[in-house]
């Protein structure tokens, strides 16, 4: 489904992605983890587009991606949310959800049709398989932290993507909100068959939901494999389970 | 602390009760059918340009407000909007008809060719960017002798015979306005002005969903542009004439602070700014000779008091007695 | 064109680009400390101008005059400011951009009718001092006396700025407020003081440059529109909040116009736009780092 | 901008009422106070005499061409003057004066000087009270031709007055000289601060004589450029107005000596008791020396005056076949209103600065008398037909 | 006592952060928080500084109420600040990192003093700020807050995203500070460290205290741990 190879970038100097390789499979839910600064953010940027790649290959479905526009690649079928809460401030959730999936059917270009009556029954599903619908006409500014996480999510989901990229999706929730997270996870992945790529520093959450492992330190891949193998490999260990016990 | 994006106001959309809005729209624009009948000449004049601002004013809105890019020169397509009449109607043998239909096309074609370089600068860069382009552009219709008579501006431009009366162009005006206005507001409804506003909140999140920003902006631009293009064939409607001076930077100025005071969060607001302004500019001049100091003192009056403008701050109180009124 | 011409008028251009440079320094100090669009900067060089020109004329436009007027004038500009900087601009510190854009630019209206009111409408001449009348030889081109007197002006100036912000505690502490104001808080530093008194050294620039430029030309209302339009694509073409970025694009700016007004004498006009244009084009957000 | 009245409410007719749209701030504002000034002492004359009685208010145009006009809307619509009057701006006066046109209400120019504005623009509508770029041109170039100038550079304020001014000049000194080539042209914009790099780069080529169309603040500033770059020692310069002391007062003693020019009018200049007596009364009056501008105000006061007096009607109609040709008595003479172009015919002089005793002003002073300069009415006529 | 934080609600905007928080820090003693990401650890700290002042309640600082004392007077009153993302100034040179800091407040730290302390940043001196490290910002954080010469020192996760051997070094160089006689308070999410360097701490989960004890009281509170800290 997704392939990253040898990818690298950089900041003014400083070599925030080195060597970064990943594979995600069609249909699994993969996790990326790594210290605070170690280039997970950014690996996810690069791969949808939001920065530009120094070199390296991302490939998505067999096709070449790399440094395409976020919007292309989003055409592609692939969404992401964001790790810090990144919705449209000033629209209701309904709208929220509603402008992604006008986008999905490529009307945003369209003048002439009222937006109100558009995608109504499919904005709507979305919103009630997140426990949003309650929330369908508030502005979505008014909604609590958890709340507007779990939007962020309903929002990438509005694109009906193939895979889809969390950034630390629980990161600030309380523990009945993360399981709500886990379980949506699972819903997802199981039953809609969404391939899934996230990261999290939760790593109960991580060992739980995922079936692969990559491990980022430093901008530079140190391991990927299954769940097991990771929590035993010693250079893990020592770069980032072994501090956060 | 992003200034790359123009956040401009806190609760951008106000909601308001759809046929209320129906409802003082139509008895607005009765009221304006029946004004030529109890209005001296002057002020059917003065209606009839508020009516041109409204209209350019409105246009900018869609880029300022809906699309939160500081759009720093607006004057330029309403400029060349009205110079395209003016050019077509005293230079070539083409049909009136043909210089209006031209015009608004001619100001969507620069704002295209401007809007390309500036849609891919951020904040207070695309707002120089205009500028410098704007400019540009005064320059050479400015310097143009041969097109444009330079800074004489053209006089008598040919109308139509049953457009010589100043109620006929009010008239005219209104309906034109009117349209446009309907257009303007359906496009806003629409899934583009709704994308519009998303791109403007969260451009990084718009592009994440599949929206292309770029292009979004710059289709903004030039309906904007093609709009400002109808406000100056209004212009050339109500002044049959025109000047370089559209075109100054500080004409475009002068619009931004219309959108400010009424308040770009409300689809209506640009206009009643331009009403104000147009009706103090015309009215303070008359008693004093120093109207820039009242207009600058009211300014400054607003900004430190109703910063969300006049319409934008009334739609506050009406949504907050809504919100009260509805209930938990 | 011969050596002697390109050269002359590349120092001609170059001493306008030093007022450029000044005017425009103060403007992007403000831009980059307290984040605002100061428009009024414009009205405030018009002040500087015109109040140089009432302590000159005060000495009877003798040879004290000028350079009596050159120290006052840009002080009591910068009082003025502080008076705008207390009085009006700190009640919109967290308001949105174009908020402090329209106050500021509510300040141009008022500051031009009140130049009008204090100074009347005839214009006003202010002497250029004895020592500095006329002209001297430059590689066979003459160059006159005051351009040169710029083209010292402006290096100082720019030195001076240059020592103020990296070898003055208040210069390291305008900058670190440039980038987190928050933080100064938290280190005990009153950044209320350093805003107040950036936009007084801001005003303190404008003031000199208008002080500068009054000997050299008329002084009446609408200077302020000309040089205004002029600073602004200058900040933003040098990178917004950049002290550096700004003296480049006044050089490029300077020079640009002076060699446009020898190569294209006709349409002159146009050549600041066209600067400006290209060099935002290529490098869309400013020549220097932005402090934004 | 406020109304000002002067008529005793004696006579039962009613007073004709004047809308004057000028540039009253801004970098010509002081041609419009002097322009204002000279009206009003006009109609203070006439109202002294008991009539005609004249009535006005003033609006100001900032120098744009666009203000003027919808000022002249207000004033014809709103305020109902009978008459226009005004606009320092020569873009403005056009644009007014086509406005008088179709609304039909007379318009007295005494601030624009382009020669399209009684030339191929004019109409029965619009009068001039001060000489046009036209004759300007013409008596200018006399004033060049007298000297070997062959390489000639034009230079200007880029706009109406500017370019009409140098068109007009230089078709007349092609004519005179034809042997005259021109190097090339400098345009500035209005309100330009800084002449220094225009000067250096017309220097440089060398040109043997420099020819100016530039008014207003950016007057005074270029003189001033021209004295500090020590231009006026190297290069002949001719300018419109270079020794008006609209132009040589701000200057002090910073003036250019030599600068050659063209002005119709000083206060010590024409040497004539009428003019001694005007420039006496200006000076009671306003406490300072009426310039050029005042000149032309206070002929536009004068001509509508006799013409309403003429007419014996206060019809607006009848007031223009009045003024149409109308000759009356001022400080420069006899002064003719044109029957078919409506332009005033006054003499011209030319001289350049000079410090005389301590003050810079014109010195060398020559004159030109109206026929000799004026365009003939068969071009005015060609221009109109085009 | 030090500080007494008494029953604060915090909000941002309209989302309430904190609810009815209270908190105390002695004489010369080390006061962890705890709780994972979100519960509030730094919006108590910032409500405390001032950059986030709360709605209601009292915060006694040495018996004086400064819930409602602007930051920048916080270090003359005694207290300095360490924020978790260091805040560097990116364009500053270290050494003008710290001089902007020096003489603030006058008292036993200098520029000499915290160099002894932190080697590290006389050598790095002339560096730009942003260039550094992130353990080296963490150092230059902690210097400059200390060049305020406080009483009372808050460190919000001083030892987040740094690696283990730096983590080591800075906890050696805390537990030197607190023999100075400081008080500190300070977030962490690291329990281990906290354990190390704390006297007492605060657990925290939803913008309210949750347990209050000694180190060791924590060390053998099973439950809490479990429930509160997801270990
Ligand atoms: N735009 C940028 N400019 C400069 N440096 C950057 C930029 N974006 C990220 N970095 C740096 O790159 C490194 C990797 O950052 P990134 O956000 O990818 O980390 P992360 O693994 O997502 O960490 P966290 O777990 O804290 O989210 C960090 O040191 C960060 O400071
Ligand atoms: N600027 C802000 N605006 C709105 N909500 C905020 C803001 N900052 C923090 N919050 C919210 O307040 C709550 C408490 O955040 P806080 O940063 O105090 O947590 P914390 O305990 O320090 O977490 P961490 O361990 O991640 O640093 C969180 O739900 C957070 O999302
Ligand atoms: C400034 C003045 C010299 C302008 C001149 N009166 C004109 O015709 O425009
Ligand atoms: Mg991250
Ligand atoms: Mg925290």
């Amino acid at each position: 489904m997704l392939q990253v190879e040898q990818l690298k970038k950089s900041f003014d100097g400083f070599q925030a992605i080195s060597d970064a390789n990943l594979l995600v499979p069609k249909g699994e839910v993969v996790a990326v983890i790594g210290p605070n600064g170690a280039g997970k953010s950014t690996l996810f940027n690069l791969i949808t587009g939001h920065l530009q790649a120094d070199s390296g290959h991302i490939r998505f479905q067999g096709k070449e991606i790399t440094s395409m526009a976020p919007y292309k690649i989003c055409h592609r079928g692939m969404a992401r949310s964001f790790q810090l809460i990144n919705i449209f401030s000033s629209l209701t959730v309904f709208e929220n959800v509603q402008a992604s999936v006008i986008a999905k059917h490529r009307l945003d270009q369209n003048f002439f049709r009222p937006a109100k009556k558009l995608f109504i029954e499919e904005t709507l599903e979305i919103l009630d398989s997140f426990e949003l619908f309650d929330f369908k006409d508030r502005s979505c500014s008014a909604l609590s932290y958890g709340d507007q996480k779990v939007l962020e999510i309903a929002i990438a989901l509005g694109s009906k993507p193939e895979l889809l990229l969390l950034d630390e999706p629980t990161a600030g929730m309380s523990s009945e909100e993360t399981r709500r997270i886990v379980n949506l996870i699972k819903h997802l992945s199981r039953e809609k068959g969404l391939t899934i790529l996230l990261t999290e520093h939760d790593m109960e959450l991580v060992f739980d939901v995922a079936q692969k492992i990559m491990v980022l330190h430093q901008g530079k891949t140190i391991a990927q494999g299954l769940p097991q193998d990771i929590r035993n490999d010693k250079s893990v260990q020592n770069a980032y389970l072994g501090e956060t016990g | 602390m992003s200034t790359n994006n123009l956040k401009l106001i806190e609760n951008p959309k106000g909601k308001f009760n759809t046929y209320l809005g129906l409802g003082i729209a139509a008895v607005g624009i009765i009221v304006l059918l029946l004004a030529p009948g109890f209005l001296t000449q002057y002020y059917v004049y003065l209606l009839a340009t508020v009516f041109t601002t409204a209209l350019l004013a409105t246009s900018l809105n869609l880029v300022l407000g809906y699309g939160g890019l500081l759009h720093l020169h607006h004057g330029v397509f309403f400029g060349v909007g009205a110079y395209t009449v003016a050019i077509v109607t005293t230079k070539t043998s083409w049909p009136f008809a043909v210089a209006v239909l031209l015009a608004p096309l001619v100001a969507a074609l620069i704002a295209l060719v401007i809007g390309w370089f500036c849609v891919r600068l951020r904040g207070l860069y695309f707002g120089m960017l205009t500028l410098a382009l704007g400019q540009l552009v005064w320059a050479i219709v400015y310097r143009w002798n041969a097109l444009t008579n330079g800074d004489n501006g053209i006089h008598a431009i040919p109308v139509p015979e049953f457009l010589t009366s100043i109620n006929s162009v009010y008239y005219a005006t209104l309906l034109i306005l009117v349209i446009s206005l309907i257009i303007l507001y359906i496009i806003t409804e629409s899934p583009f002005g709704l994308m519009l506003l998303a791109t403007r909140d969260n451009p990084v999140r718009s592009e994440s969903v599949g929206v292309n920003v770029k292009r979004h902006r710059l289709t903004a631009f030039v309906i904007a542009g093609f709009f400002a293009g109808i406000a100056g064939v209004l212009f050339v409607l109500v002044e049959r004439s025109v000047a370089p001076s559209l075109l100054f930077w500080s004409e475009s100025a002068e619009v931004l602070i219309m959108c400010l005071m009424g308040g770009l969060t409300v689809f209506m607001g640009p206009m009643l700014g331009a009403g104000i302004l147009v009706l103090l500019s015309m009215v303070v001049g008359l008693y004093t000779e120093y109207w820039l100091l009242v207009l600058g003192l009211l300014l400054l009056l607003l900004v430190l008091f109703l910063p969300q403008g006049i319409l934008g701050y009334l739609m506050e109180i009406y949504n907050k007695s809504q919100d009260k009124r509805g209930g938990n | 064109m011969d050596f002697a011409t390109l050269a002359s008028q590349f120092f001609i251009g170059l001493s306008r680009g030093m007022i450029f440079f000044i005017v425009s320094a103060g403007l992007t100090l403000i831009f980059g400390v307290l984040r605002i669009t100061n428009f009024a900067h414009g009205a405030l060089y018009m002040v500087g101008a015109f109040i140089a020109y009432s302590v000159s004329t005060l000495f009877g436009q003798g040879p004290y005059g000028f350079w009596l007027a050159l120290l006052v004038a840009p002080i009591a500009v910068m009082f003025i400011s502080l008076v705008i900087e207390r009085g009006l601009l700190r009640f919109i510190y967290n308001r949105d951009h174009l908020i402090q854009m329209l106050l500021t630019y509510s300040l141009v209206l008022i500051a031009g009718d009140l130049v009008k009111i204090i100074w009347g409408t005839e214009y006003k001449s202010m002497h250029i001092p004895e020592a500095l009348r006329g002209s001297f030889n430059l590689w066979g081109a003459s160059l006159p006396w005051y351009n040169a007197f710029l083209l010292v002006v402006g290096p100082v100036v720019a030195l001076g700025l240059w020592f103020f912000l990296s070898k003055t505690n208040l210069g390291k502490i305008c900058r670190a407020t440039a980038t987190d104001r928050e933080m100064v808080d938290v280190l005990g530093i009153n950044s209320t003081k350093v805003f107040a008194m950036v936009f007084a050294l801001g005003g303190w620039l404008a003031g000199l440059g208008g002080a500068l430029i009054a000997p050299t030309t008329t002084i009446s209302m609408g200077m302020d529109a000309s040089i205004i339009i002029y600073a602004f694509l200058i900040v933003v073409v040098g990178g917004l909040g950049n002290i550096w970025g700004a003296l480049i694009s006044s050089i490029i700016m300077g020079v640009g116009e002076a060699f446009g007004i020898l190569f294209i004498p006709g349409v002159a006009i146009i050549i600041p736009y066209i600067i400006a244009g290209v060099l935002l084009i290529l490098r869309p957000s400013g020549l220097l780092k932005s402090a934004w | 901008s406020g109304c000002g009245s002067n008529s005793p409410a004696k006579t039962e007719d009613k007073p004709v009422k004047v809308g004057i749209i000028d540039t009253y701030t801004g970098g010509a504002a002081v041609y419009a106070s002097d322009s204002l000034d000279g009206f009003k002492l006009a109609v203070k004359e006439f109202a002294d005499k008991g009539g005609p009685k004249i009535e006005f208010v003033t609006r100001d145009d900032e120098f744009k061409p666009d203000k003027s006009t919808s000022w002249a809307k207000e004033l014809v619509m709103r305020e109902q003057v009978d008459f226009l009057a005004g606009t320092t701006n020569s873009a403005g006066s056009l644009a007014v004066s086509q406005y008088a046109k179709e609304s039909k209400v007379p318009f007295i120019v005494w601030g624009g000087m382009s020669e399209k504005i009684t030339g191929e623009a004019g109409h029965r509508y619009v009068f001039s009270t001060l000489p046009n770029t036209a004759i300007i041109g013409k008596a200018g170039a006399a004033q060049l031709s007298k000297s070997s100038y062959k390489k000639v550079w034009l230079a200007g304020s880029d706009y109406e007055y500017g370019h009409s001014l140098i068109n007009n000049l230089w078709s007349n000194l092609t004519t005179l000289k034809p042997d005259v080539q021109k190097m090339d042209e400098s345009w500035w914009r209005v309100g330009e601060t800084d002449f220094t790099p225009y000067i250096n780069a017309i220097r440089s080529a060398k040109p043997d004589v420099l020819v100016v169309g530039t008014g207003g603040a950016d007057m005074v500033a270029f003189m001033k450029a021209v004295k500090a770059t020590g231009l006026n020692k190297e290069i002949p310069v001719w300018a419109h107005t270079s020794y008006d002391p609209s132009t040589l007062r701000p200057l002090g003693d910073q003036a250019p000596e030599g600068v050659m020019g063209t002005n119709p009018y000083l206060y010590n200049y024409p040497d004539t008791p009428e003019n001694k007596a005007f420039a006496e009364a200006f000076k009671k009056e306003y406490n300072r020396e009426p310039a050029a501008f005042a000149l032309y105000g206070y002929m536009g006061g004068k001509f509508l005056g006799e013409a309403i007096a003429k007419a014996g009607s206060t019809d607006k109609e009848k007031i223009i076949d009045a003024m149409e040709g109308l000759t009356i008595d001022t400080p420069v003479g006899k002064a003719t209103l044109r029957k078919e172009d409506h332009q005033v015919a006054i003499p011209m002089s030319y001289g350049v600065v000079a410090n005389v005793n301590g003050v810079f002003t014109g010195s060398d002073l020559h004159s030109l008398n109206s026929e000799e300069i004026m365009p003939s009415v068969d071009q005015i006529l060609k221009a109109r037909s085009k | 006592m030090m500080l007494d934080v008494r029953d604060i609600h915090t909000y941002y905007g309209l989302s309430h952060v904190l609810f009815g928080l209270s908190l105390k820090v002695n004489q010369g003693e080390v006061v962890s928080l705890l709780g994972r990401n979100g519960v509030g650890k730094t919006t108590t700290l910032k409500s405390i500084i001032g950059i986030t002042p709360p709605k209601s309640g009292q915060i006694y600082f040495k018996g004086q109420d400064i819930a409602k004392t602007p930051t920048k007077r916080m270090v003359k009153l005694g207290i300095s600040f360490v924020p978790d993302d260091r805040r560097i100034f990116a364009d500053l040179s270290v050494r003008e990192n710290l001089e902007i800091a020096d003489g603030i407040k006058t008292g036993v730290w200098n520029l000499a003093k915290v160099h002894e302390l932190f080697p590290v940043l006389k050598r790095t001196e002339n560096r730009r700020g942003g260039n550094l490290s992130g353990g080296e910002q963490q150092m230059l954080s902690i210097a400059r807050a200390l060049l305020g010469n406080p009483e009372l020192l808050i460190l919000d996760e001083p030892t987040e995203g740094l690696a283990p051997l730096i983590v080591r070094e800075l906890e050696e160089q805390i537990i030197q500070l607190r023999s100075t006689g400081i008080s500190i308070l300070l977030a962490e999410q690291n329990l281990k460290s906290a354990l190390k360097l704390a006297d007492r701490c605060y657990v925290l989960e939803r913008g309210q205290v949750r347990f209050e004890g000694t180190v060791d009281e924590l060390a053998e509170n099973e439950e809490v741990r479990s429930k509160y800290l997801l270990v």
